[in-house]
């Protein structure tokens, strides 16, 4: 197989670039996208490759589609992705939820930009992490990773695949227009080095039967994509183990939404992925996530050399959300700071998990520049100064 | 702070002073657009007190937003003709006015813009066709014409285009016409026109995008555009009698419908009034 | 010519159709003669399952009172067109369901960031996607306050009755009017298709809210600007010559657009979430019972509130000194009242039909000394008085 | 031509744990389904060669009862759905099954752009003036004048001509039917379903208890006498002027020409860009 | 080693180009890490535009310039906006023509290293095309700071100008150097 970029050696790429280029690795081979400002570059480098891979890239006339011609493509066994920003992201809420419901593997990327409505494009924010993890109608789960580096990037979009395939389920990979426009070093392994998954199939015309049952006891039921002979309905109303509509049923639809909700939180431990930083004697602690993370680790050099025990807590996975974690640290330490590049969002469930054994404070910045290490410190003393 | 404009420029009554220079790049089309629509408005003295200017986002939703100095509401991307609808609706004696790009319009917008012509609401839509979203860096849209090099097909465009003035004028419009930048005058008299007809009417202006089209389908100088569009105009009376194959990759400009249908707004407060008096509601 | 509502002709009109008394009628019905009578005068919509009731009397009496009913190509186009007329000055309003509701999240973010008073009716059913389109459901408690991208307030209001929603909908838009905000009404099938005995009342008895106007040319000139300390912006309608300009991109207090200064950013979004908080009092609204006394606590909103009352009322028959909290404002949540409560019970029952939204938002106030549990149902049927019941006694 | 007894197109094709179907009785859509079925039969077409999608709506029940691979997603998206399926799997056929609410309301978009594309999906539209699944509310094909619940006076725009529309866009095959046209219909779809692009096949299909009862026309056989009056052949109605075609619906073949499909554009594009980057 | 680069000018100098060379060179060719960020306003001819290089021998942690060591400046907006947030004794490379107007008084407090230079004008008598202007500067840049070495920065030139114009960049590039061991001995 021949890759149309350099594979086995380092690159001094763009995030956007290396999501693209690891989307490819992974084996992802159906991409469909429409512009936006900060996720372009993605589509454009998408546009670039997937046809000399003989995969498909293809504009759509907005959003939407783009996520409807990406769960089409995963039904007919296609690793697929799309990409696009808040507005955007708004904009593929229906058919996220679609997604979950059918337990369709795909990966969305949301280059995070500052909002609420078309607000600043070019500038950077966290302001859609609750929106990722609730931005859809009804109960619900799925998986949200947050990338902080451009290596990151690149290796977060593989697992991302990898995840959406083996719990087959959407996940999103939120980023930011800091991530994605930066250039950094990545080095990009060689392609018999990455570990990828694909798919569970039916191992037979009796499992096929049962697209949405829980046959193997894993609550991850067999995918019989289409074309396969294996004659399979898929809908997004509440249907049964086979997939029949039965709209009116309150125990069908208990057993099958809390089966979604299950795959995800029984496998908490194989997908939640976090980074400790001086964390063991800290008595404050620091938990972030993505671009902020990075002022977070030189802050807490910072705080320790001015003799504050800080330690830092660097979420890679911020759905599912590991509360007993938070808890555990909550027992630690005396304080929590939550640095955010929003007005307070995944601080909330900071706040739940330290179920009131430590203090959490919001270290808010919104208008589309990172928090500087100096701001945090400074929040973080101010704070300690006040008790 | 606002800056001091020292202009002999007479359409620069019309505009936002505060909010000049435009964000346009140099060479860009929209200028000529923003020009023509300012002339149109001039020339039929229309009170800007009497307008209302919808956009949504691209390029060319920037032309008159927030540039021209008149009610205007910059809305999100592809939706202007909707919002259009409720301002129309409210203040049925205004002309409402959407000003926004072929991507916006047509693009994600299509459904919009081809249900209000259906409608045959009282709007004016000049949408300005440049080929390319360009705010984006680039990328194919639904009017890219077939064979084209953007960032996103970056081998050459296989999808072809959407002949907008045509669906619209199959939707049901009172008023179809298309122009590029290189036919000022025209422009100028067919917003007029559209302007005061009755209905829904579209002016498709095909428009130089130097920088994001031109340069990767070599034109990187917006004369070297204006020169592609007159070379390859047909007049739509000589259009009609040729055969798709002549009129591939050619631009057909003129009127393409103008007539009277039943409009939107006044349909419905008609509707109304016939409830009030079925219901024995009107004014006593 | 913009109707407010309360002109002379409006309400001799209203007292003529509607007169005073009691009907018999859905919680989708009460909705739209609420929105009636709050002076709701537009309305643009696309047909769904359980909201469509209220589009179809919207589009049967409207026009009664010389409002406009309109039916867009989709719900996105419907969520546009009441943003539109809102700056016309006419109070406005949307209906849909979940689907319906997820489509609307991109300019849900456009009215909050350009302080467009608009009511969103989201008349919950069972999902996610499809789901179960005819049954009822709480799933998008936190779609409704997370649901559109970026850092945003919002207000959610949710009825417990069919009562309840004709007055609930008129506190939608008066809130939505005063604050220029959009505020969703988080309805559900369950009572949207229930019919009850409900008193229409005189209109003079409805107190309802019209949008501050600014007062001068000098006003208009900041559509977006805090002129007078109330946080809260006049708002200049299209039409009347001010030569307003509306976006939903970053902008200054002149509406005009600054996308790349951060300090217009952080001034302009911690006014739109400081406008709400310095008005909370006119926002919030909950009902208590039994709260004096008691030991355990059920909060609960929505349609799952009356079974909840109906479990606390024979719990305390039984001598079980159990309270309840049914917040009718859910975002922002009333989370210093929960915590007061906290304080005095040893524990929290939350019954809702999902699996587990409003709990999350109570953890939050909430020390872990007390036990805090769930009563969740989802599939479409209503949780029980004895589902309930059986949980207080548990505790 | 021999037909095949209706039972024996049921028994072949039908999901016999999901009958009986949703439909009312006196719903057009049945017969159109079997229209379908009889094309797909007639061609000898394998069920596992063929994918159904469709949208939200009545006529979007149908790849549910029909055993093949079928994909029911959300409203008005239908079309984008199948262009992932399309261009993942070009080797498979996918016929969309939708309604006119779906296609032409909160469709349109992807409609109009997925018949520009020229993508390789035989649409069979269900057209029947109404929305029928939330209780017969107006839809953009609702006459002027005709009743729905949101409408109750009548309604007042103007309707869409959906396979006017379609041939402007660039459809390679559009027809429209009723379903009282039954061999013509079964013929339309064989030629939609053979040819590469988009193809539409339209049919106006009585729904008697959402919008029949409305508009004075409660059964089935009442709808089907006022198509007969509403319909001209579009032969005959070339040789009529505006005025008498006003309030008419034209029925026959609109377009067959013969564009190349999206799939076969993005082959031919895959080879050039190899050539353009020097790997072949 | 932490060292903060600041590149600043209008849209169509290269500026966004010579910060992604340099961070390559940093990266591909010596090992080093480096991340390159940049802003540019929406026009995408003659706006202001901006880009950073932090360089380092360890993972770069915060990613953004605090306090630039580096800074070149291609433009007057550039020179006011961004001239007081250098770091005390920064080097400072200046397109003498776009800026006529200096402030000296801050250019003393800072004890700023400046060279300014006529660079477009050099590079339009170098090659015959002003448009190499950015590449000479990054020879002039590597050439005073040796932040990178010249091979490296040379092999990222190559991979990043359009093909066909490679001797005429490396021109440019050596000419850059040429004028930067000048200005070290202080011949300028």
């Amino acid at each position: 197989m021949r890759y149309p970029f350099p594979v086995g050696k380092s690159d001094f790429i763009q995030g956007d670039e290396a999501i693209a280029r690891a989307a490819i690795l992974a084996g992802c081979r159906f991409y469909a996208g429409y512009p936006i400002t900060p996720a372009s570059e993605i589509f454009e480098a998408m546009a670039l490759y997937m046809p000399l891979v003989d995969g498909v890239s293809i504009q759509m006339e907005d959003e939407l589609a783009s996520i409807a011609a990406i769960i089409g493509a995963s039904w007919v066994g296609a690793k697929a992705m799309t990409a696009t920003s808040g507005p955007g992201f708004s904009l593929m809420m229906e058919n996220l939820g679609y997604a979950i419901m059918t337990e369709t593997p795909i990966v969305v990327v949301d280059v995070q930009r500052s909002g609420p409505s078309t607000g600043q494009p070019t500038l950077a924010a966290q302001g859609d992490v609750m929106q990722a993890i609730w931005g859809t109608h009804g109960d619900h789960s799925l998986i949200v990773l947050t990338p902080a580096t451009v290596q990151e990037a690149f290796d977060m979009t593989i697992r991302a695949f990898n995840l959406a395939e083996k719990y087959r389920t959407p996940v999103i990979l939120l980023t930011d227009a800091e991530v994605g426009h930066m250039r950094e070093r990545v080095n990009i392994p060689n392609p018999e080095d990455i570990e990828l998954v694909y798919r569970k199939l039916p191992a037979n015309e009796e499992e096929a039967k049962y697209p949405f049952g829980d046959i193997h006891g894993d609550l991850i039921p067999p995918m019989p994509i289409f074309g396969k002979g294996y004659r399979t309905y898929v809908t997004g109303l509440t249907h049964d183990e086979k997939g029949r509509p039965k709209t009116v049923d309150a125990e069908i639809h208990h057993k099958l939404i809390e089966r979604i909700v299950n795959k995800i939180e029984k496998n908490k431990k194989d997908i939640i992925d976090y980074e400790t930083f001086e964390l063991d004697d800290a008595e404050v602690a620091i938990v972030s996530y993505g671009i902020v993370a990075r002022s977070a680790i030189r802050a807490v050099k910072m705080l320790r050399g001015e003799g504050i025990k800080a330690g830092l807590l660097k979420l890679n996975v911020v759905w599912p959300f590991d509360f007993e974690m938070i808890e555990k640290i909550a027992e630690q330490v005396h304080a929590i700071y939550v640095p955010e590049m929003n007005l307070g969002q995944l601080y909330h469930l900071v706040k739940e998990g330290a179920n009131g054994k430590a203090r959490v404070e919001l270290i808010p910045k919104i208008g589309g520049e990172v928090h500087t290490p100096q701001e945090i410190v400074k929040a973080v003393k101010r704070c300690e100064k006040c008790i | 702070m606002a800056k001091e404009i020292y202009t002999k420029y007479k359409m620069a009554k019309y505009l936002r002073k505060e909010a000049l220079p435009t964000a346009l790049c140099p060479g860009c089309g929209g200028g000529t657009v923003l020009n023509a629509f300012a002339n149109a408005i001039d020339q039929l003295k229309i009170d800007p007190k009497d307008l209302v200017v919808v956009s949504g986002i691209g390029c060319s939703a920037w032309i008159a937003s927030p540039y021209f100095l008149a009610d205007t509401l910059h809305t999100t991307h592809g939706r202007a003709i909707a919002f259009a609808t409720g301002v129309k609706v409210g203040l049925p004696d205004k002309k409402v006015v959407v000003i926004s790009g072929d991507g916006d319009l047509a693009g994600i917008g299509g459904n919009h813009l081809i249900h209000a012509a259906r409608r045959n609401i009282d709007i004016t839509v000049i949408l300005v066709n440049n080929f390319i979203y360009g705010m984006t860096g680039g990328q194919v849209a639904p009017t890219t014409p077939f064979g084209a090099k953007t960032t996103t097909t970056p081998y050459r465009n296989i999808e072809h285009p959407l002949n907008i003035a045509e669906v619209v004028a199959e939707a049901g419009a009172s008023y179809v016409a298309r122009w590029t930048t290189a036919h000022v005058y025209q422009l100028i008299e067919s917003i007029k026109k559209a302007l005061t007809v009755k209905g829904f009417s579209l002016v498709e202006v095909i428009s130089q995008c130097p920088v994001q089209f031109g340069r990767r389908n070599k034109m990187k100088e917006p004369a070297e555009m204006l020169r592609w569009f007159l070379k390859n105009s047909i007049p739509i009376s000589k259009a009609k009698k040729m055969s798709p194959e002549e009129l591939e990759g050619k631009f057909v400009i003129g009127e393409f419908v103008n007539r009277q249908r039943p409009e939107f707004t006044e349909e419905l407060n008609k509707l109304i009034d016939e409830v009030a008096e079925h219901f024995g509601l009107g004014d006593e | 010519m913009i109707i407010r509502g309360d002109e002379p002709e409006q309400i001799d009109l209203l007292k003529k159709l509607y007169p005073k008394g009691n009907y018999f009628m859905q919680g989708d019905e009460a909705i739209a003669y609420g929105a009636i009578f709050a002076g709701c005068r537009f309305y643009a919509g696309y047909p769904i399952t359980p909201a469509s009731e209220i589009a179809e009397t919207m589009a049967r009496e409207l026009p009664k009172v010389r409002g406009y009913y309109i039916q867009m190509e989709d719900e996105i186009g419907s969520i546009a067109a009441i943003i539109g007329a809102s700056w016309t000055g006419l109070k406005s309003m949307t209906a849909t369901s979940g689907p319906g509701f997820s489509l609307m999240q991109e300019n849900l973010g456009y009215a909050i960031m350009t302080e467009t008073p608009i009511v969103v009716v989201d008349v919950q059913r069972s999902g996610p996607s499809t789901g179960q389109a005819t049954k009822g459901a709480q799933g998008d408690f936190f779609q409704a306050r997370w649901g559109t991208h970026g850092d945003h307030p919002i207000v959610a209001i949710s009825p417990i009755s069919v009562e309840d929603s004709f007055w609930e909908t008129i506190r939608a838009f008066n809130i939505s009017e005063k604050l220029r905000i959009p505020v969703v009404l988080l309805a559900d099938g369950v009572i949207g298709h229930t019919r009850e005995q409900i008193r229409i009342p005189d209109p003079e008895e409805v107190e309802i809210v019209y949008r501050k106007l600014p007062k001068n040319e000098e006003e208009a000139k900041y559509p977006f600007g805090d002129v007078d300390g109330s946080l809260i912006p006049p708002m200049p309608l299209f039409g009347h010559g001010y030569f307003t300009h509306v976006t939903g991109s970053t902008h200054k207090e002149t509406g005009l657009r600054d996308v790349y200064t951060p300090e217009v950013h952080i001034k302009l979004v911690n006014r739109l979430h400081k406008k709400i908080e310095k008005h909370e009092k006119d926002i919030e609204k909950w009902e208590e019972y039994f709260t004096d006394d008691m030991e355990i606590l059920v909060i609960s909103w929505g349609v799952s509130a009356r079974p909840s009352l109906g479990a606390v009322l024979k719990a305390r028959e039984e001598g079980i000194k159990v309270g309840l909290f049914i917040p009718k404002t859910v975002h922002p949540f009333p989370g210093k009242k929960v915590k007061e409560f906290a304080k005095r019970v040893r524990a929290i029952l939350v019954p809702e039909m999902n699996l587990g939204q409003l709990i999350l938002e109570v953890q939050r106030y909430v020390n872990d000394d007390i036990i805090l549990k769930g009563v969740n149902k989802i599939g479409g049927v209503p949780l029980t008085v004895e589902e309930i019941l059986r949980e207080i006694r548990g505790v | 031509m021999y037909l095949k007894l209706s039972y024996e197109i049921r028994d072949k094709y039908l999901r016999k744990d999901m009958l009986p179907t949703i439909f009312c009785p006196g719903c057009g859509i049945g017969s159109v389904l079997q229209y379908t079925l009889r094309a797909i039969d007639e061609l000898g077409w394998s069920k596992d060669e063929v994918v159904w999608v469709s949208g939200i709506g009545c006529s979007s029940r149908v790849p549910g009862f029909v055993d093949f691979d079928g994909l029911h997603t959300t409203h008005g998206r239908a079309l984008a759905f199948a262009t992932g399926i399309k261009m993942a799997r070009p080797d498979l056929k996918v016929i969309a099954f939708m309604g006119d609410g779906d296609t032409a309301a909160i469709g349109g978009n992807h409609f109009i752009h997925a018949i520009r594309r020229n993508l390789d999906v035989t649409v069979i539209l269900i057209n029947n003036f109404t929305y029928g699944m939330t209780g017969g509310q107006v839809a953009p094909t609702t006459l002027k004048g005709l009743r729905g619940t949101t409408a109750p006076y009548g309604s007042f725009e103007n309707p869409f001509d959906i396979a006017e529309l379609a041939v402007a866009a660039g459809a390679n095959y559009v027809a429209r039917w009723t379903v009282f046209n039954y061999l013509q219909g079964i013929n339309s779809i064989k030629k939609a379903l053979q040819k590469k692009g988009f193809s539409l096949v339209e049919f106006l299909s009585p729904c008697p208890i959402s919008f029949g009862r409305r508009n004075r026309m409660k059964t089935a056989p009442e709808l089907i006498k006022w198509y007969n009056k509403i319909t001209v052949p579009i032969s005959k109605a070339k040789k009529m002027s505006p005025e008498e075609l006003e309030g008419k619906i034209i029925i026959g073949e609109f377009v067959d020409r013969d564009r190349p499909s999206l799939d076969e554009e993005y082959e031919e594009y895959k080879k050039r860009a190899k050539k353009m980057m020097g790997w072949e | 080693m932490r060292k903060e680069v600041l590149i600043s000018g209008f849209g169509g100098q290269g500026v966004i180009l010579a910060s992604v060379i340099l961070g390559r060179a940093a990266t591909v060719y010596e090992g080093l890490y480096a991340v390159q960020t940049q802003s540019y306003g929406p026009e995408s001819r003659g706006g202001a535009s901006r880009a950073e290089v932090v360089i380092s021998d360890e993972p770069i942690d915060y990613p953004k310039a605090l306090r630039p060591d580096y800074a070149i400046f291609f433009s007057q907006e550039a020179y006011q906006k961004y001239l007081s947030q250098l770091k005390e004794g920064a080097t400072l490379i200046l397109e003498k023509d776009l800026i006529p107007h200096r402030n000296e008084e801050v250019e003393k407090k800072l004890k700023l290293k400046v060279y300014a230079l006529p660079l477009t004008e050099i590079a339009e008598e170098t090659t015959g095309l002003s448009l190499t202007m950015n590449i000479l500067t990054l020879g002039l840049f590597v050439a005073l700071t040796k932040i990178v070495s010249r091979k490296a920065i040379e092999k990222a030139v190559l991979d990043a100008v359009p093909k066909g114009t490679e001797q005429i960049n490396l021109k440019a590039l050596y000419k850059g150097f040429e004028l930067g061991e000048k200005a070290l001995k202080e011949e300028l």
